[in-house]
């Protein structure tokens, strides 16, 4: 992979917006709460902000479980929201199915994060490609035609030669091809936008490579807009334009990859870049038991009961009482001055007190 | 107390110890109802009722026309024109709790009847009951000429139990009082046992114990017969040579004598161009009678109908008119054709034309489960192909087979007569125009062919309303001459009142040489039986 | 990008696996299965002889003779009723109803419970209760009874009436598995992704679900047909059947209220009992096919003996790999270096 | 093997094959492995999917599922103290005894590991009971709490349900029960593949802890590349169903001699440090039905010359530098084995 | 919980319904009570009777369905069934108590065996796939498709001769009286045995089948392979995994054929002259006796209800995924 800086982002005109996004799962009640009033849910995404430009990746990372899959389903309008606004080039959409919905799947395509789940086993992967071409009206006239287009796809996936994937089952193909029928299929409906929700993470890294670049390479002719989600830090660094970290349902901070993963701010953030696995610190094993600093031992906090005021306060070895209390907003950061070349495209900001103007640091 | 083993037991020792008879039915499990009113209560089903609660008059139901014997009631005598009836009660009969039996206990056996119209299953039109000393007049609004035995074969219940019953037709009767020579011991849904009394009006019977015992089906009970753990019955059995009597030759018997009603092929006379009499006269001469009674009946059940006037025989013997003494039912192809062709049907090839040319078929009903019927059918239904009649058989469900009946809409099908003291009850049943309604209209009680012959009627008026015999047998004749003219129903076979039992344990059973009862358990005359069985070997 | 796309060229070795197989392969692995192949065979015997029955019967099935119960015999194969009545005749004559009612029924229920199955669990909320409700009343009231009343409520019904009735009334137990998975399938992936792809749900349901739902279906649909064949033999045997045809109910109704056993007259109730039973188990034999070919993991897992090429039998166990004889091993085919003694074995 | 710097061996590999089906239709997974596993060593397996690490993995303890069968090869064991024997060899009630006591091993998927219906302590306790069966009830009850302790499950969440317990909790349990006995090798098959980073490195973390007190050898079985290096000592790589590298990790890392591990290690991107040029691997991985001819990297190896498609290099010290540690199978010059 | 008590407000929803189709569907037969009577005596009740009947039976007064029907919901919750036509004037409730105990202690019993016994074949049999006990599979398949009640007369002819051990009809001996003692208790259960071993034979194949599938399915489980890894005894890993785990599924159709006891065995009473609550059924749908009639499908569709809430409990105790809270 190259780096972004080599090419400066041509258009910036925003495709896919989410304003305010919030999903809670209703939870079934137990005995206790049989006959209280109050309702719970899984607070899986709240009030989340997001902005998907044209011809530009936004990785999302994040602990499991902290709604990264959510709010992909909530942007390919899989789920009813609880709250907020998506907005297609400015317009708000609500679509539950019908043609509507379909005119909405034509932009916004998503890529599952199971392949083994994510493709019908009793169908083949021709069916699979034949129907996203055939329900956006782009599987020619002639059967001649279709195929070409079929085989125009695997081609674009690099699924060759073509006819030898074209009329095999899900489980006669490995992970890694797997993923890329998905792709393959998301891109059948030649999109403005893609859901890629872990889309490589089965794969060892030299196919995981291949997948990457070819989304690169999508992005760049065609223009997409890919929203990249991944528990591969390393790899939103290579392949993002933009990152962004989620924890427990919400977004702590964003800002240019390159800057997010080398000057993290959020205290979660730095956990993350702390704990991914690094090579070139060579006296490893030893290593390993200073584990980052990490209050809860690792251990993700309850979505139906979420932590008052900053999610992330109990595991923070920073808090301070004010974030047990009050939901940091967003704060700006101030580019420091050997970040102000990469990041000036981009605002670097983060959800904590921390930088709130005046707190100690 | 298994009635198996002690069979076993009792061969090996000496038959005299032998002091209970195994009684069996095929009635399925029972509850416990010793009302003897209810035909559903297991005292009727099982037939035990009548070891309990005893007639006034004792009729001999192969032979309704011979006088009863008299048993609670010693006299009776009737009015000239059947209205009144008088009957002198026997002294010195006491009911099983110790108490007497006297006029009023009979006054009220009849009041029960006539105050709950549940309990008159007779229908008979009761109206003054009064008690005198010994003596119990009643009058009734018409005649009963027809209905005389009913009316004396009336048994008698403790008023003294009965008046405390709130409703009589609705009690299970758990302890039953009656002046019959048996008492009820225990009681269980498949065995009902009775012990005898310490004392009779009469001699008391030899038999100690009577065990009911109700097997769930005719398979059952024919196994219970054939390995002689039931030594009474009365059941249907295919093939009874094989399964029942070669299993003990010497003693298994049977006896199976008519009474006076009949089965038939009953044929809807309002549907052309079976309103033609030739044409039911023909089908008459070629139905094979022995077919019917050795395959559809098993060679016993229901014995055939010789007589052309369809009065079974011997039990109707005194009814038959002279001009049709010796005239018995043959199968006779040619004679049929020839009275087809007279009355202008033709036959061409296997196929009979009728009048009008049109080829003449029939369907042949009965519900699907009565195999004796079916098997009935599927005889007539290849003898009438020899007349060129096409018959196809439909096995309907009973439920809406029954409904057809009624209504009328069926071609033919087989069917029983009501029975009853003289053929009257038979020809009423088949022919009388006063209950006769409408194809369509159901709610009948008998004429389900629609005969519609006022001459019929008429006869049958005068019969049941007649001021003496001469009249009777004239009505009679005539009943007999429109029947073998007119064949509204083609008789195949007579009712039976038989049964089978073991000659092994106990002898003095009624046979074709001592008729005197009915073989059958659940008969009144069972009583007679009963009374008259000694040890085997004694 | 130093790997740009066009320089990723695939260089994928020749497999032997064929890019035109799979379908035909599949499809004959329906048939290569002895037991699936067994049933059809039987079941397709069955077929013939309800089409061709009436016509090769030797004598008609109603028709009276002078043999009265006769066992079998050149004449008549499987003897002769009470009434003379040739009872190989009875047989052939009454596969036809037997078939048509057990298919028929089977199918129409098969059909309803997919519908009501299908549907409820898909659409879920305030329909699904309703019709799981009405699935459930239906489950609980006892199927058996029910026909027998409702059968014997039908004046004269014929065949298609019987069939109806039961298909009419068997269909719950279906439509309860099929919700049930209908609900797992409904929310899995490749489900949602059908929908991201802009599937109607029309599509959704008879293309993405109901294929995979094929096991299921056929099984209920084979479990269906048993059931009604059974029923219909059963009405007919306790004489509450409306039928005027023969079927073999009516063969065994004839012998047991004649008493055919009590009589030794054992050639009247055999055969259709084993007709029956033989049906039966082709039904069952078909279904364990059905399973074993819509099902990847039984298909896989399919055999469990092996046997080596030397002669040994292998059984296949979870847990416990079986480890082939060391002795009769084939050389290893490449050599790898050791420093050990016995590496002069092992160099190419 | 004259390993030197290494402890004695614990787990002696020696020309495994691995086969699924049998006769034509056979896959071969796992060829000619030959692999030491040392006492107290953490021996890192990476490869491309496909390559048969999992598979290896389940056939030396004999797990594999049908339709997999062993067709050669002998794994030899050293209990300490004691005479080396075959695990191939093994009756299956010796296998029984053998494993978990001498080995264990955490599969990937610890949600579908734990038994959905008995509680954690019930699945603890079962083990210990089926090989200690002389320990009273209390003292086996203690043991497990005192493992889960050292895997940080507190010991309320013992009589908990699997479902109950969140994934890294699951996959905790999982290593507690793996070392509840002691065992002197370890297998892990992608242990940490569906956590996040923190939670890897918080169970790594107390793995690494655990090793230091109790003294066991790990098989470490991952795709991560960065992991692998951090994590294990020596490092094996495979590659159509053999093993084409072997080196201890930080050589490997810095100086890989296989072609393929080279392209493994130009392929992912580092978190830290300057942006580097990704290379990548061309090509697809092979069909194991239809392996290619000699070496099965060739038709994707950039050096790759006449003699790789018709000779399969085998594995071996290569001449260019007499490490006994560092084993390549690689025709290049310089990287053929001494002979 | 709050499951459950949507459960049993569903079950009371479908407890309503069949009760009310029950209702119905006895007064869509035609013919009534006493037409019925008359056709069973073929002659011997004459014509005559039949006013007196229709007076007996209270069939007279012509009240409408749905005046019916409320007497028909008062009278349940009375615990007052009415009063059966057949058995006249034998209160249902009677009739029931007395032909229910057989029928539970035969058909229950053997159904609770032929699940065990089935369920144990069918885990040995999934267990040991390939072994001796897998190629039974088609006899099994064989004896199952065989109409159970043609086997059971094929019992009967072949092992219930006048001097065998097995009578071939009835519950007990007749002349005994039912009691607790050892006689009686003797001759009950000799006299299961037939029908016992009949519908044994005939539905153990079934659960022998379902059990062997979920076996099959279950021990490819990874838990399952896991379990073989800790090395425990092989026993436990057969029982206490994996049969333990394929069991589940089978709860439900365990629980729902417990429910089909009352209604699904009424051949096997026919045959067997047995004095159960089926044979009732049998003969009260011959006689038309609506109110024994609905009496026994009450007691049908309570104990299917019943045994599917059992189910649904039983779920809930044996699987803990279930019982999940929040
Ligand atoms: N359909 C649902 N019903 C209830 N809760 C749900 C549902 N889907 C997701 N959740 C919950 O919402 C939260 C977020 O889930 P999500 O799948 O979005 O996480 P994720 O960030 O994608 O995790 P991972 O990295 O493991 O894929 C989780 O706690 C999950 O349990
Ligand atoms: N049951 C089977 N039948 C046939 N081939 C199989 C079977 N199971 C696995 N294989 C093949 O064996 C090879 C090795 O599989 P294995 O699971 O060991 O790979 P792996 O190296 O663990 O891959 P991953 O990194 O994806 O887990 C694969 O190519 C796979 O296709
Ligand atoms: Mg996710
Ligand atoms: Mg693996």
């Amino acid at each position: 992979m190259t780096a972004t800086e080599t090419e400066p982002v041509t258009t910036d005109d925003v495709v896919l917006e989410a304003e305010g996004l919030t999903k809670h799962f209703p939870v079934r009640r137990g005995v206790r709460t049989l006959f209280t009033r109050e309702r719970r849910a899984v607070h899986a995404v709240d009030d989340l902000r997001l902005t998907l430009r044209r011809g530009r990746v936004t990785a999302l990372v994040g602990e499991s479980g902290s709604g990264k899959s959510t709010v992909a389903r909530l942007l390919a309008q899989l789920y009813p929201r609880t709250s907020g606004d998506i907005r297609l080039h400015g317009k708000t959409v609500t679509v539950h199915g019908g043609r509507k919905f379909r005119a909405y799947c034509r932009q916004v395509q998503m890529i599952f994060q199971d392949p083994f789940a994510s493709l019908n086993p009793v169908h083949t992967v021709r069916y699979h490609l034949t129907r996203a071409l055939k329900i956006h009206g782009r599987a020619g006239k002639t059967s001649a035609e279709l195929e070409d287009n079929l085989n125009q796809l695997l081609l674009r996936v690099q699924l060759t030669p073509p006819e030898r994937y074209l009329d095999k089952f899900p489980h006669e193909l490995s992970g890694g091809q797997r993923q890329r029928v998905s792709i393959a299929r998301a891109l059948g409906a030649d999109p403005e936008v893609l859901l890629a929700d872990e889309p490589v993470s089965m794969l060892d890294v030299s196919i995981r490579l291949g997948v990457l670049n070819l989304l690169r390479d999508l992005k760049e002719r065609l223009n997409l807009a890919i929203l990249y989600i991944t528990h591969d830090i390393a790899s939103a660094r290579y392949f993002a334009d933009e990152t962004m970290v989620m924890y427990a349902g919400r977004l702590v901070e964003g800002g240019d990859s390159e800057t997010v993963t080398q000057h993290p701010a959020h205290p979660y953030t730095r956990l993350l870049i702390e704990s991914a696995p690094d090579p070139d610190r060579l006296d490893r094993v030893g290593d390993l038991k200073d584990a980052p600093e990490d209050e809860a031992g690792g251990e993700p906090p309850s979505l139906i009961v979420p932590p008052s005021g900053c999610r992330f306060h109990p595991r923070c070895i920073h808090a301070m009482p004010k974030c047990s209390t009050e939901l940091p907003p967003r704060f700006e950061l101030s580019p420091r001055s050997e970040l102000a070349v990469i990041a000036g495209k981009s605002d670097h900001w983060a959800a904590c007190w921390l930088y709130e103007e005046g707190a100690a640091k | 107390a298994c009635s198996n083993g002690d069979a076993k037991k009792d061969t090996a020792g000496s038959s005299s110890a032998v002091t209970a008879l195994n009684v069996g039915m095929p009635n399925g499990p029972q509850t416990e109802n010793h009302n003897p009113f209810l035909g559903s209560s297991s005292g009727a089903s099982l037939g035990y009722r009548w070891m309990i609660y005893e007639p006034l008059v004792m009729i001999n139901a192969i032979k309704p026309a011979e006088k009863g014997k008299p048993w609670l009631a010693t006299e009776w005598a009737w009015s000239e024109n059947f209205t009144k009836l008088s009957l002198t009660i026997r002294d010195g009969v006491k009911f099983s709790d110790g108490s007497p039996m006297t006029a009023d206990d009979v006054a009220y056996s009849f009041q029960l009847r006539k105050d709950n119209e549940g309990l008159n299953t007779d229908a008979i039109p009761y109206g003054t009951i009064t008690a005198t000393g010994n003596k119990v007049d009643l009058t009734f609004t018409k005649s009963q000429f027809t209905n005389q035995n009913k009316v004396l074969t009336v048994f008698v219940v403790p008023k003294a139990q009965w008046s405390t019953f709130a409703d009589p037709s609705k009690d299970v009767v758990k302890n039953p009082i009656g002046t019959g020579p048996y008492k009820l011991k225990s009681f269980t849904p498949q065995t009902t046992t009775l012990e005898v009394r310490d004392s009779y009006w009469q001699d008391l019977p030899k038999i100690k114990e009577l065990r009911y015992t109700s097997y769930n089906d005719n398979n059952a009970q024919t196994t219970a017969l054939a390995n002689g753990s039931a030594e009474w019955s009365f059941v249907f059995v295919p093939n009874y040579k094989t399964v029942y009597v070669d299993k003990d030759p010497d003693h298994h018997k049977l006896w199976f004598p008519a009474n006076l009603g009949i089965h038939g092929l009953w044929i809807n006379t309002t549907k052309k161009p079976f309103d033609n009499p030739a044409l039911r006269r023909a089908m008459d001469k070629v139905i094979n009678r022995d077919d019917i009674f050795n395959q559809g009946e098993a060679g016993y059940f229901y014995p055939k109908v010789e007589s052309v006037t369809g009065i079974p025989t011997p039990a109707g013997e005194s009814f038959i008119a002279p001009e049709y003494k010796d005239k018995k039912h043959a199968v006779d192809v040619d004679g049929a054709k020839a009275e087809l062709s007279t009355a202008g049907f033709k036959l061409e090839g296997n196929v009979l034309k009728d009048p009008t040319g049109k080829p003449v078929t029939l369907t042949l009903t009965d519900p699907a489960g009565w195999s004796d019927y079916v098997t009935d059918l599927e005889i007539i239904k290849d003898n009438l192909s020899q007349i060129g009649i096409k018959a196809t058989i439909d096995k309907a469900n009973q439920d809406s087979w029954f409904k057809a009946i009624d209504e009328g809409n069926f071609d033919a099908a087989m069917h029983w007569t009501n029975g009853g003291a003289t053929p009257f009850d038979i020809y009423q049943n088949i022919m009388d125009g006063k209950i006769l309604k409408p194809v369509g209209k159901g709610g009948v009680s008998g004429n389900y062919g629609r005969f519609n012959s006022p001459e019929a009627t008429k006869a049958l008026d005068e019969y049941a309303n007649a001021k003496d015999e001469t009249a009777r047998t004239a009505a009679l004749n005539t009943l007999q001459k429109i029947m073998v003219e007119q064949m509204p129903v083609i008789p195949t076979s007579a009712s039976n009142v038989g049964g089978m039992y073991s000659t092994k344990h106990w002898v003095g059973w009624p046979d074709e040489q001592n008729q005197y009862a009915p073989a059958q358990p659940t008969q009144q005359n069972a009583l007679q039986i009963i009374l008259n069985l000694k040890p085997a070997g004694a | 990008m130093s790997a740009p796309a066009s320089t990723i060229t695939a260089v994928t070795p020749e497999g032997p696996a064929g890019a035109v197989a799979p379908a035909k392969r599949r499809r004959l692995r329906f048939v290569a299965n002895s037991k699936a192949a067994t049933g059809l065979i039987l079941l397709a015997f069955y077929s013939l002889i309800a089409i061709i029955g009436p016509w090769i019967a030797p004598f008609d099935p109603s028709a009276r003779s002078s043999d009265l119960l006769q066992g079998p015999s050149g004449k008549h194969w499987f003897g002769t009723t009470h009434l003379g009545q040739d009872i190989f005749s009875q047989i052939l004559v009454g596969t036809r109803g037997v078939m048509f009612v057990g298919l028929l029924a089977g199918v129409i229920a098969t059909a309803l419970s997919v519908l009501i199955g299908v549907t409820s669990g898909f659409l879920g909320g305030a329909s699904d209760e309703a019709l799981s409700a009405l699935s459930n009343v239906f489950l609980v009231i006892p199927a058996l009874p029910l026909i027998i009343i409702v059968a014997s409520t039908i004046p004269s019904a014929g065949d298609l009436m019987v069939a109806l009735v039961i298909g009419l009334t068997s269909w719950a137990w279906g439509a309860r598995v099929l919700r049930a998975q209908t609900l797992s399938l409904r929310r899995r992936d490749y489900v949602e992704a059908a929908r991201a792809t802009g599937e109607s749900t029309w599509r959704i349901i008879t293309v993405e679900i109901l294929p995979n739902l094929t096991a299921i279906i056929a099984s209920g649909f084979v479990g269906t047909v048993i059931f009604a064949i059974m029923s219909e033999i059963t009405l007919a045997f306790i004489g509450i059947s409306t039928i005027s045809e023969w079927n073999w109910g009516t063969i065994l109704f004839w012998a047991q209220s004649q008493q055919a056993l009590a009589s030794g007259a054992w050639w009247w109730f055999v055969p259709a009992g084993l007709a029956i039973a033989i049906l039966g188990t082709a039904l069952s034999l078909v279904n364990f096919g059905i399973d074993e070919f819509v099902s990847p993991r039984l298909r896989s897992a399919g055999r469990t003996k092996v046997k080596t090429t030397d002669g040994h039998t292998v059984r296949m166990r979870v847990g416990f790999t079986p480890v082939l004889s060391q002795n009769g091993a084939k050389e290893p085919v490449t050599p790898v270096l050791r420093k050990t003694a016995d590496n002069a074995k092992g160099v190419a | 093997m004259t390993n030197s710097g290494l402890k004695a061996p614990i787990l002696e590999i020696k020309d495994f094959n691995v086969d699924y089906g049998l006769g034509e239709q056979s896959v071969q997974a796992v060829r000619d492995v030959t692999l030491t596993l040392h006492r107290g060593e953490v021996l890192g397996l990476a490869g491309e999917s496909g390559s048969g690490k999992s598979t290896l993995a389940y056939g030396i303890t004999r797990l594999l599922p049908p339709p997999g069968v062993i067709s050669g090869g002998s794994v030899i064991y050293h209990p300490p103290g004691e005479d080396p024997y075959d695990v191939m060899a093994l009756s299956n009630a010796e296998l029984r005894k053998f494993r978990w006591a001498e080995t264990s091993i955490v599969f990937q998927g610890a949600m579908n590991s734990l038994n959905p219906v008995h509680k954690v302590s019930t699945q603890m306790l079962d083990v210990i009971r089926a090989h200690e069966p002389q320990l009273s009830a209390e003292a086996r009850l203690a043991r497990a709490h005192e493992m889960l302790k050292l895997v940080g499950i507190s010991s309320d969440r013992m009589d908990a349900y699997p479902h109950q317990l969140s994934g890294g909790m699951r996959q905790r349990v999982m290593i507690g029960m793996a070392l509840v006995l002691e065992p002197q090798v370890v297998i892990m098959d992608e242990p940490t593949t569906a956590l996040d980073v923190v939670m890897q490195r918080q169970i790594l973390a107390q793995l690494v802890e655990l090793r230091e007190r109790l003294d066991f050898s790990v098989l470490f079985i991952t795709h991560d590349l960065s992991l692998l290096v951090e994590f294990s000592d020596r490092i094996a790589i495979m590659y159509g169903g053999r093993i084409v590298e072997e080196a201890k990790s930080a050589d490997l890392y810095k100086d890989s001699l296989h072609p393929y591990s080279e392209g493994l290690l130009k392929s992912f991107p580092a978190l830290r440090g300057p942006r580097k040029e990704l290379a990548g691997i061309p090509g697809s991985p092979p069909d194991l039905r239809g392996m290619p001819s000699g070496c099965a990297f060739h038709p994707r190896c950039p050096h790759a010359f006449d003699r790789c498609s018709t000779e399969i290099p085998v594995l071996g010290v290569p001449e260019a530098r007499n490490d006994p540690n560092r084993q390549v199978a690689c025709w290049l010059p310089g990287r053929v084995p001494v002979a | 919980m709050k499951y459950l008590l949507q459960r049993i407000a569903f079950y009371l929803f479908t407890a309503w319904a069949a009760i009310t189709i029950n209702f119905f569907i006895p007064r869509l037969i035609p013919g009534d009570p006493v037409s019925s009577l008359i056709n069973k005596y073929q002659g011997q009740i004459s014509t005559e009777a039949i006013q007196s009947l229709y007076v007996l039976f209270g069939l007279d007064k012509n009240a409408g369905m749905w005046s019916q029907y409320v007497d028909y919901w008062q009278q349940i919750f009375r615990g007052d069934l009415g009063i059966s036509f057949n058995f006249f004037p034998t209160p249902v409730s009677e009739i029931l108590a007395q032909s229910l105990p057989w029928t539970i202690a035969l058909v229950g019993v053997t159904t609770i065996v032929s699940f065990a016994l089935g369920t144990g074949l069918g885990v040995i049999a999934g267990w040991r796939r390939g072994s001796w006990m897998d190629g039974l599979l088609p006899v099994t398949t064989f004896i199952s498709s065989i109409p159970y009640f043609w086997l059971g007369l094929l019992a009967i002819t072949v092992l219930a001769g006048a001097d065998s051990f097995f009578p071939s009809s009835g519950g007990y001996e007749p002349g005994l009286v039912p009691s607790w003692d050892g006689e009686f208790i003797g001759s009950a259960i000799r006299h299961s045995l037939l029908p016992a071993f009949t519908i044994l034979i005939s539905s153990v194949s079934g659960w022998i089948l379902s059990m062997r599938n979920m076996m099959v399915t279950v021990a490819s489980e990874d838990y399952i392979t896991v379990a073989h890894a800790k090395g425990l005894p092989e026993r436990r890993v057969m029982v206490s995994y994996a049969a333990r785990n394929a069991l589940l599924p089978n709860v439900s159709g365990f629980a729902l054929s417990l429910g089909f006891i009352v209604g699904g065995t009424l051949l096997v009473e026919i045959v067997f002259s047995y004095p159960g609550i089926g044979y009732n059924l049998f003969q009260a749908v011959g006689a038309k006796d609506y109110p024994l009639m609905q009496g026994v499908f009450l007691v049908i569709t309570l104990s299917v209800l019943v045994a599917n809430l059992l189910a649904d409990i039983a779920y809930l105790l044996l699987d803990p995924r279930t019982r999940k809270e929040g």
